[in-house]
């Protein structure tokens, strides 16, 4: 069943990013992204992962991509201006520049297809716990100071002069 | 503007309202066996070990039923109306959320189940029930009012707010649509009063449970889960009522200086006692 | 059955290439936003992945740190496109060459 | 109350501190109180501290302040030792230095309220650093105070910044101390690296428990040392710093020049003496540049017109003696004679300056003549200050300087670390320097007060005596000139009847280095009228030369008959020339190229050079910052898509 579930999520995961990339309007792109994001979710719980997936739909769906929408909003959803590529090389440069990131991929893949995962692994928010709080203390609470700058941050850069 | 948007809104919405529901536990089953299988807790899902997680991640997913309708309904006050919620649940999400964690700690578990056993059975004093609500008084205040917020009820219902936007959000709704945004609110209420029941106050758990098995027991702690359920679905009923609306930047002082502090300091306060001993 | 890691990081590769082909192609701020999300989300799945594979939780901490940074990078990020907005009215990146030479 | 040594350098230092916070807004009468205030409580404490001293019988305390460095093992203290060599120094020098600060008071008196608050505070600063030198228990105390010293004889000598010569003066002294200076560090380390410790009591404790083992090591440290000591009290070839400090107020000259700063780097050589004693060659180095100094400086001293010159050479004279005592193994002697000279060669110079404020600031002895009538006070006390210069008994010079010259025949007769003919020709040149001594001496001493006075009728009207705040001084200062010789009477004197209460006193920390064939009796006082009659004869020739209807006639026939010398000693042998030549010039074309040709061309070139370089490449990369943030982008992508190629592959 974990490899159905897998196939599903992932042609529903891409296609959905393909349309958070592709399409014109602003709002479909967040809520496609959105999907996508779901999507990845699932993959984690197929891992796992099952508090990354609960706090990839906490942090992304519930937060970040909503901060996306407000903003899409109250830029009153702007479309792109015009449809044309101004810069031809960029298109094309980009567009194989993506292309070969995916091949890369694919043959790192190659590598490692053959070995067989080391063991079922359970990423409960008590075994992530321990370790945000033990060995990577450190970094966990330098976390909430980058938070703490980025908040700031984003105010003055909002903040109107009086 | 986006017909597809436009009927997927109140689609999130109800689908979001339900999914919540599954991991709260409304009775005991003990040790009943129904066809062969021991019937235990009375839940929906009762293997999802993420538990209060889930509840929290899929209730912020509900603000994209408001947030959708008021964008693809092409309506100003719609669009004032979307903005404002999402902007209203984004804050007051955090007070809540952090409610909970006090509740979690005591608990020491995510599962919605763990937490009310914790709070079952045991007493203070021979008569006070060691529900989390006597200990944390505080978080419990905050997390009530950020529920309100967060299921757009009076005080906190500025993304309809009749007066200023006519009726927000779903004022280009009407039929099946806009009965779908209204269930939604109200299986939001019903989600709320059942976690503020779990959370704070003993959840299906009643004095004097320890004198029960079997089929009594999962009468009694339905009757108790049911009881507790409506006296705050009253409450939700009482107070839209009873008090007028806030001012937006009211709310959002309220959100950020008011529930923010309260809710640390609840936390603080639980971190302390627990270290002290002086709550399990 | 488990579903092996090769899936996974498949899946991650595509997506990766999809982000960065909306970062390279897009010229709304916005959606350069999303790409990046996108791409940082790819490579978390394939961090868990290869974790996984290897039996090791730190690569979920480090997801989880990666959250954090892209909930930090995205309030700064969507603050300062509010105020390009505010200052000329439209989010085209392509517009935004005042640091030109 | 020996606990209470420390306050002896902290008060002057704490009236220059106040003179000097004040912005130098003092008026005279509030700087007048500070600073000769803080002197006058000096001159109680220290008075106090002797007294109480004296009964200690050459006893060593030590007043340790505080840990001032402390790296690994090694550790100096910033303490204060007080022994009978420092409470000799520590005498004379607050006492000539308290009533160099009273007469100062009448001397500059005619200056402006800040220049008079900022010479008290320079003196102040000087008696600090003269009373840190005199008291520091180590080297490297004393160091500060051998440094403070200088730097306030910089200060001083160039008071009258905005003359150029003074300037000048003060620039050339600090640069030739600097030479002198480099000498002395270079002696710290090494005693630092070889005993460990630069403190007195370590450093000869170490070296009388085992002399053998750092018999290597004494020679250069002591040379080192030495060549401090020739900087600081101007020995050739370093002296030609003093004769042009007198471009600063004659109460500087008088206190720095004359009674204190200078003679540091005889007591610094005493005080090392433990080191000294055992390197013969350092001995005789020193023996020789202070016998050859003592007669070359006369030399010059006898063509001089400057009445401050002429003094100034005198004191390099002088101070040559009191290195040949040294050198000859007299330390105590050699201390003696700065015991002395410090008095009337103190009260010489105030009576010049008394002198110059007479004539209206005029120095050339030319112009003067006469003054006796006029100024007699200054007269009879300059007259009592050459007498003991001279070396005429009873007055103090005559005991020092004989116990020199006796010292060094000795040394000479008994063959001292069989150097003995050496020694004896020093004993002719110090003899022969007596001799000049008396002689321009007494030159001056005509010129200036008998005869006609030559200085125009303008100038005469103006004559008159000086104040009481500079009378006095000079009073008490002659008065000592008679009467200190008294303490060292020698030995032979009192025909063997030891009563030298001044080598006694010093007898612990400097014993003088005794030949073991002492000569008798008889020879010592055919010395000692040798010497005096050697003066006498000195006098006898500046009165028949200088005074009388035949004054300067023969001087002059000499001078036309041998033209060429009397032009070098006239212009003291060339000798600044020379160094002008063969040192100044070539360094200031050294700088000039390192400006020029190195700083200007190399330097600067090369910083100008990269910079330029980072413009072009600034200039090409530009056109990579296409302000395109997708442009951007793309590059990182395919940079980051390349490094992880390059990590694969």
């Amino acid at each position: 069943m974990g490899t159905a579930v897998f196939y599903l999520v992932a042609a529903v995961g891409v296609v959905s990013a393909i349309a958070a990339m592709a399409h014109r309007n602003p709002v479909v792109n967040v809520l496609s992204l959105v999907v996508t994001l779901f999507s990845i979710a699932v993959s984690y719980a197929l891992l796992g992962a099952e508090f990354l997936a609960a706090a990839q739909i906490l942090v992304y769906a519930g937060a970040i991509l909503v901060l996306f929408l407000f903003v899409v909003m109250l830029l009153g959803a702007p479309a792109e201006p015009d449809a044309g590529e101004s810069r031809p090389f960029q298109r094309t440069a980009g567009l194989a520049l993506a292309a070969l990131a995916a091949a890369g991929g694919a043959a790192v893949v190659a590598a490692i297809h053959a070995a067989a995962p080391a063991g079922a692994l359970r990423g409960t928010a008590q075994a992530l716990g321990v370790m945000l709080t033990g060995e990577y203390l450190f970094a966990f609470e330098f976390i909430s100071v980058l938070l703490l700058a980025a908040l700031v941050g984003a105010l003055v850069l909002v903040k109107r002069k009086h | 503007m986006s017909r597809g948007l436009y009927l997927l809104a109140p689609m999130i919405s109800v689908t979001v309202a339900l999914m919540t529901f599954i991991v709260i536990p409304f009775g005991a089953g003990g040790d009943i066996t129904i066809f062969g299988a021991r019937l235990g807790g009375l839940i929906v899902a009762p293997d999802l070990g993420v538990g209060v997680l889930w509840l929290l991640a899929v209730g912020s997913l509900g603000v994209y039923g408001i947030v959708l309708a008021g964008w693809s309904s092409n309506n100003k006050y719609s669009l004032l109306g979307g903005l404002r919620s999402s902007a209203q649940l984004i804050s007051y999400e955090l007070s809540m959320t952090l409610a909970v964690l006090g509740v979690l700690m005591a608990s020491g578990s995510l599962n919605l189940e763990q937490v009310v056993a914790r709070q079952g059975g045991q007493f203070w004093l021979g008569a006070i029930p060691q529900w989390n609500v006597v200990p944390q008084i505080i978080g419990c205040v905050v997390f009530v009012v950020a529920v309100f917020a967060e299921t757009n009820r009076l005080p906190f219902d500025l993304a309809e707010a009749e007066t200023e936007l006519v009726a927000g959000y779903h004022v280009e709704y009407s039929s099946m649509k806009f009965a779908a945004f209204l269930m939604s609110e109200y299986m939001n209420m019903v989600t709320a009063s059942a976690l503020i029941v779990t959370l704070f106050f003993g959840g299906w758990t009643f004095p004097g449970m320890g004198r029960f098995s079997g089929w009594p027991l999962l009468v009694l702690s339905l009757l108790s889960f049911g009881i507790k359920l409506a006296f705050f679905l009253w409450l939700f009923v009482w107070v839209r009522w009873s008090l007028p609306r806030f001012r937006y930047d009211q709310l959002m002082r309220l959100g950020w200086k008011g529930l923010l502090p309260l809710a640390t300091l609840n936390l603080v306060w639980v971190g302390v006692a627990m270290t002290m001993g002086w709550i399990r | 059955m488990t579903v092996p890691t090769s899936n996974f990081v498949i899946l991650a590769a595509i997506l990766f290439a999809i982000g960065a082909a909306g970062v390279l192609l897009r010229r709304s701020g916005i959606s350069i936003l999303l790409g990046i999300e996108l791409m940082l989300n790819a490579a978390n799945l394939a961090l868990v992945a290869f974790g996984r594979q290897h039996g090791q939780l730190d690569a979920q901490v480090f997801v989880f740190f990666v959250m954090a940074v892209a909930a930090a990078e995205v309030a700064v990020g969507l603050a300062l496109l509010v105020a390009i907005f505010r200052k000329q009215q439209s989010i085209d990146v392509d517009r935004l060459n005042v640091m030109r030479w | 109350m020996l606990e209470l040594l420390w306050l002896v350098p902290a008060l002057p230092l704490a009236g220059a501190i106040v003179l000097l916070s004040g912005a130098l807004r003092f008026g005279k009468r509030a700087t007048t109180v500070v600073g000769v205030g803080s002197i006058g409580l000096t001159l109680a404490v220290v008075l106090t501290v002797l007294a109480q001293y004296a009964g200690r019988h050459g006893e060593i305390v030590v007043n340790h302040v505080f840990r001032w460095i402390s790296a690994g093992a090694i550790n100096v203290d910033f303490a204060l030792r007080l022994d009978p060599l420092s409470a000799v120094m520590l005498s004379f020098v607050t006492l000539v230095g308290f009533i160099i600060h009273v007469y100062s008071i009448g001397y500059m008196h005619t200056e402006g309220d800040r220049a008079y608050a900022r010479f008290f505070a320079y003196l102040n600063l000087f008696m600090f650093a003269m009373l840190t030198l005199v008291l520091g228990a180590n080297l490297v105390v004393l160091f500060i105070g051998w440094e403070g010293v200088g730097l306030c004889s910089y200060l001083l000598i160039g008071f009258y910044f905005d003359k150029e010569y003074c300037a000048n003066a003060g620039i050339k002294a600090f640069v030739v101390n600097r030479i002198g200076d480099f000498g002395f560090l270079l002696a710290i380390f090494w005693a630092l690296r070889v005993f460990g410790t630069v403190d007195f009591t370590g450093m000869a404790d170490a070296l009388a428990a085992d002399p053998a083992r750092y018999a290597a090591a004494v020679t250069p440290i002591a040379l080192l040392l030495f060549v401090g000591a020739v900087g600081k009290s101007a020995q050739l070839p370093l002296y030609v710093w003093l004769p042009d400090a007198m471009a600063g107020p004659t109460p500087v000259s008088a206190l720095i020049h004359a009674a204190t700063m200078v003679t540091a780097g005889v007591y610094m050589v005493v005080r090392t003496n433990f080191i000294f004693r055992l390197s013969p060659t350092a001995m005789l180095v020193v023996a020789a540049v202070g016998g050859v100094t003592a007669f070359f400086a006369a030399t010059i001293g006898l063509a001089q017109n400057d009445i401050k010159k002429v003094l100034a050479y005198s004191t390099v004279s002088q101070l040559g003696y009191m290195f040949l005592a040294a050198g000859a193994g007299a330390f105590a002697g050699g201390i003696f004679h700065v015991f002395t000279h410090a008095f009337f060669k103190a009260c010489l110079f105030l009576g010049a300056g008394s002198v110059i404020h007479a004539c209206s600031g005029e120095q050339d002895m030319r112009k003067m003549g006469g003054l006796a009538k006029k100024i007699p006070v200054t007269y009879w006390t300059f007259l009592v200050a050459t007498l003991a210069l001279s070396g005429i008994p009873p007055f103090a010079g005559f005991f020092s300087k004989d116990e020199i010259l006796g010292r060094v025949f000795a040394a000479g007769a008994g063959n001292l670390n069989g150097f003995g003919v050496s020694y004896l020709v020093l004993w002719v040149l110090g003899v022969a320097g007596a001799f000049l001594t008396a002689l321009y001496m007494f030159r001056a001493v005509y010129m200036t007060f008998h005869g006609e006075f030559r200085g125009g009728h303008e100038a005469e009207h103006h004559l008159h005596e000086s104040p009481p705040t500079m009378i006095w001084p000079l009073r008490i200062l002659a008065a000592g000139s008679v009467v200190v010789g008294l303490l060292g009477v020698g030995k032979a004197i009192t025909f063997g009847s030891d009563l030298n209460w001044f080598e006694g006193f010093l007898h612990h920390v400097a014993p003088t280095v005794e030949v073991e064939h002492a000569p008798a009796l008889g020879t010592e006082w055919a010395l000692i009228v040798l010497s005096v009659a050697v003066a006498g004869a000195g006098i006898a020739l500046a009165r028949r030369f200088y005074f009388g209807p035949q004054a300067f006639a023969a001087p002059r026939r000499i001078a036309e008959r041998v033209p060429g010398l009397y032009a070098a000693v006239a212009n003291k042998y060339y000798v600044d020339e020379a160094y002008d030549r063969t040192v100044v010039r070539p360094l200031g074309k050294l700088a000039h190229f390192s400006w020029k040709g190195i700083d200007t061309i190399a330097i600067d070139g090369t910083l100008n050079a990269s910079a330029f370089f980072t413009e072009i490449a600034g200039d090409l990369l530009r056109f990579l910052q296409t302000g395109n943030v997708r442009n951007y982008a793309l590059l990182v992508l395919g940079g980051a898509l390349a490094a992880a190629a390059w990590l694969l592959l």
